[in-house]
């Protein structure tokens, strides 16, 4: 493991402080705690939080600030942060018109998230959540933890930040939430294993020509090994399994999301991007928004995923297309 | 039960997961993320220093403090299910002083917190076979034993092993390793039923 | 050589196709060139372009739009663009009011630069340029080719472009020019070297302890080999070095960019980040502008650079400040 | 100076330079960054297809052709380079038939434009004793050989493989060397100077 790190126990802190150096402008961090919060919050609106393990950097942090997240929780490096770092957050960002809480779909995540829930309706705050269940790799059924919450989260944190900010209730935001996830969908792809500092090595070998679909962004398997192949063979199979998913009609309106797992340039993100552009093209399908880049890391991986958003209603649009004030969208 | 026997049962519970540390983390990178080790030396380490800090005096407030330790230390999955076994354990010992009644008590925890059943490759399957033989009034080192090993056989269906599917078979599941520990220690530091 | 590509020959084509794609709100490409140009120009302004070899992005198409670049010209990987190619972007960014060029100090692309703006000097096209040389690691002097151009040019193309935004004139712009680059000083330490994929190997290959300080942003050697250290030690080691070149005067004031090579996450750019504001701090410094992320990178290159700025005047700082239209700033 | 001889020339640069293409680049990855060769392919495969497209009549024409696509099409230090050495020989060309002049004012192009001078371990290393036994009556293979060998011995002060400083000797240098090539294929070509 070659890293620029100091202590492997203290790679979170030491993140956390030269974040909030780098960003003093925007936000801050709750004192003690793994909680970075926006200096300042739009008063009277439904406070929007996030989070989970660190190690997707720039999320959830990076999308902190007005037009997207009031607060993110950071844990230690792929474990959830505990309820009480959860409740401090929900504490601190509540405005007094409640706080929804954006959870990916892994076991810790929505366990801890739904403690501090109990803990925080105990102080009399109305929470309100959603669970994202984005990743198609993983089967969906109620006899399995069900599919994970990938990089299609942020474009959960983009639409409900944006009506957060212009104002929606707390129900609105809910009924809002429900309508978006199932019309997220991620697939991604790796090239390489992620290395947790404290594990020291990666979490899954592949050899110099293989590559896996489908893993998770903690290091999950994903549902079949093989030899690496060109770019536009690489989007066809994650197309193709989108297209089933999402059972693609010509016309329809889709938002796109090429993101980087963490080490893959900027060059190879854009060439897949470019491989998938035309197989949507030829789908007939009319691609209103696009955003390429690393969104939601998995340390260190090499990969990339892909995210589409069916846009049910032109507000979803809107509210992708409204400018924010935070560091990473 | 005698408030110096689960003090001394926490004690070795927490020497137990530490000499295990790499151990459990190594279980869980095979079919997890690698760090239920990481997670649980965390915990039960920050739970020695509460209990040293805070003396309680009753069980109900060992295991309160230690559930609510674990809670706010471990994060992960492991976090908020150990963490609810013992809340509910503190919650059960606050009325009777039956170890069988208190451990049904945490499974019932770790089971509404989970959502998870028997048969899904987690913790509870190393807690249920232990409070079975509990009842039966049979249960040994050989028992625990027996549950733990048994994890290996199972397909997991909750937690991040289930994202392994058919592959998660021929793996000891890390939860129920560490939850064996908390039951050896527990027969080693003399808390027994009566 | 692990890579998501099509043929190794039309990565710079598949990728500025993707990056029209994604981004063509922003920015459209001259037909045929490797030229990417921002679509709306305020008029009547100075012109400002860059470019040089492909393999640095974000750098330098991501620069272009209104607060930064007119235009960008993309070369082959690590090969400076022609004169040709750069006389397009000469001749479509004009909007009378002159072009500038900023070329960073490497052999082929003043020499490319050069004939494109002789040129377009025959066109009756006023151009004029400046030379970026901001990387420490290499000796100066009228015996060699002199100090490279890296990260700190990104630095200038903000500056600059705040200022032709502002409606400064091609001769205030190449004033204001000369005054900052020479207040503007990079140093880098790799982890490991780049791959272009039409070489399909690493420019130099360091072993899984090692690594080198002051590498160049095309796998040009550094001055040094060492064990790898914590990020603390290579903070120091890059702080003193910059410390000497600048000559540190207490409450001077300054401006950072911490800047990732390509491969190495964001956790491990903000750990370094703080360890060097701590240093900076020590050192009695204001530093009063800070950046974090990839903006001139070389490849898939694991490492990173630290650039400084003296921010002799307050113009400056609010040059960096001002927002831009921009996809990578 | 005949028309014919000056093409030959040039296809059998085209074809030498594209025989060794991996070795020129090899050779720049070692000082450089790797990609001599391939700039230099493909700038001479691009001058093929303009020559035989456009069929030029004259040698100054077909220097000028030359130094244009190698310029528009080869990018980095040695298309500006190169490039500017066959304008400023179509140039020369123009008024007399002299290849020594000819190739005078060539490298006189490189200097200007590289801004260096001999001794700095470029292709002017190559240029300038071909050039001074061209005027002296003895060029050979051999000393084409020999001048290119010479840049092994140097260390660089411009181009990419400056910054090496005192690493750079020992290593030839691959502009030299295409150079070389340059001036092999001139002279099986049959371009002399009377
Ligand atoms: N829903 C669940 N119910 C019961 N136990 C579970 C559940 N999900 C996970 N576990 C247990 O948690 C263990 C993993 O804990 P740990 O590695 O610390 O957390 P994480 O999975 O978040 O990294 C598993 O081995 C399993 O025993
Ligand atoms: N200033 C210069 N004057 C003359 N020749 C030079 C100069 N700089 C570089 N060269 C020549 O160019 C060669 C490198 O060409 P090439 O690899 O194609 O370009 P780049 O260095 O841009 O990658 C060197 O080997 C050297 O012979
Ligand atoms: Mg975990
Ligand atoms: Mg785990
Ligand atoms: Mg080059
Ligand atoms: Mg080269």
């Amino acid at each position: 493991m070659k890293k620029i790190i100091n202590q492997p126990e203290e790679v979170v802190n030491d993140m956390l402080e030269g974040f909030v150096y780098a960003h003093s402008d925007l936000i801050e961090r709750i004192p003690e705690t793994g909680v970075i919060i926006r200096k300042q919050e739009t008063p009277h609106k439904v406070a929007l939080i996030s989070g989970g393990g660190s190690g997707h950097e720039p999320a959830h942090a990076g999308f902190v600030g007005a037009g997207m997240l009031s607060a993110a929780v950071c844990g230690p490096v792929f474990t959830s942060p505990t309820p009480d770092q959860i409740l401090e957050a929900i504490q601190k960002a509540d405005n007094g018109a409640g706080v929804f809480m954006v959870i990916k779909n892994y076991s810790g995540d929505v366990m801890n998230f739904d403690m501090a829930k109990e803990l925080a309706e105990m102080e009399d705050i109305a929470v309100d959540f959603i669970i994202v269940d984005d990743d198609i790799a993983v089967e969906d059924s109620t006899y399995t933890a069900g599919k994970r919450g990938v990089a299609g989260t942020v474009f959960v944190h983009k639409i409900l930040g944006a009506a957060a900010e212009n104002g929606a209730s707390l129900t609105e935001i809910k009924a809002l939430a429900e309508k978006i996830v199932p019309n997220i969908k991620t697939l991604g792809v790796a090239l390489s294993g992620a290395t947790a500092p404290e594990v020291g090595k990666p979490g899954f070998t592949l050899a110099e020509d293989e590559i896996e679909f489908g893993v998770g962004i903690h290091g999950e398997p994903g549902y079949r090994r093989e030899k690496i192949a060109p770019s536009k063979a690489l989007a066809q199979e994650i197309v193709s399994k989108l297209k089933e998913a999402f059972q693609f009609k010509p016309d329809e309106h889709y938002g796109l999301l090429v993101n980087g797992l963490g080490s893959t340039p900027l060059m190879e993100q854009y060439i897949f991007t470019n491989d998938v552009g035309s197989l949507l093209a030829a789908e007939g399908l009319n691609v209103d928004f696009k955003k390429v880049g690393d969104f939601m890391t998995s340390i260190d991986m090499a990969g990339l995923s892909l995210t589409l958003i069916r846009l049910e209603e032109n507000k979803w649009l809107d509210y992708l297309n409204v400018p924010t004030k935070t560091i990473a969208w | 039960m005698n408030v110096e026997a689960v003090k001394k049962w926490m004690i070795l519970f927490t020497e137990k997961v530490n000499q295990n540390k790499a151990y459990l983390s190594e279980l869980d990178r095979a079919i997890g993320d690698g760090d239920h080790g990481m997670n649980m030396a965390r915990g039960t380490t920050e739970v020695m220093a509460a209990l040293e800090a805070k003396n309680p005096a009753t069980v109900a407030d060992v295991f309160k403090l230690t559930g609510m330790t674990l809670v706010s230390k471990v994060g992960g999955a492991s976090g908020p299910l150990y963490g609810s076994a013992f809340i509910s354990m503190a919650k059960e010992a606050g009325t009777t002083d039956s170890l069988l009644a208190i451990l049904q008590a945490g499974l019932n925890g770790i089971e509404k917190r989970g959502q998870a059943v028997p048969g899904e490759k987690t913790m509870i399957d190393t807690w249920q076979p232990v409070i079975k033989a509990l009842a039966a009034g049979n249960l040994s080192e050989q028992t625990i034993a027996d549950a733990v090993a048994h994890t290996k056989e199972i397909k997991a269906t909750k937690g991040r092993a289930s994202y392994l599917g058919e592959r998660s078979i021929g793996h000891l599941d890390p939860g129920a390793v560490s939850s064996g520990y908390l039951f050896e220690t527990m027969l080693e530091a003399g808390v027994t039923n009566d």
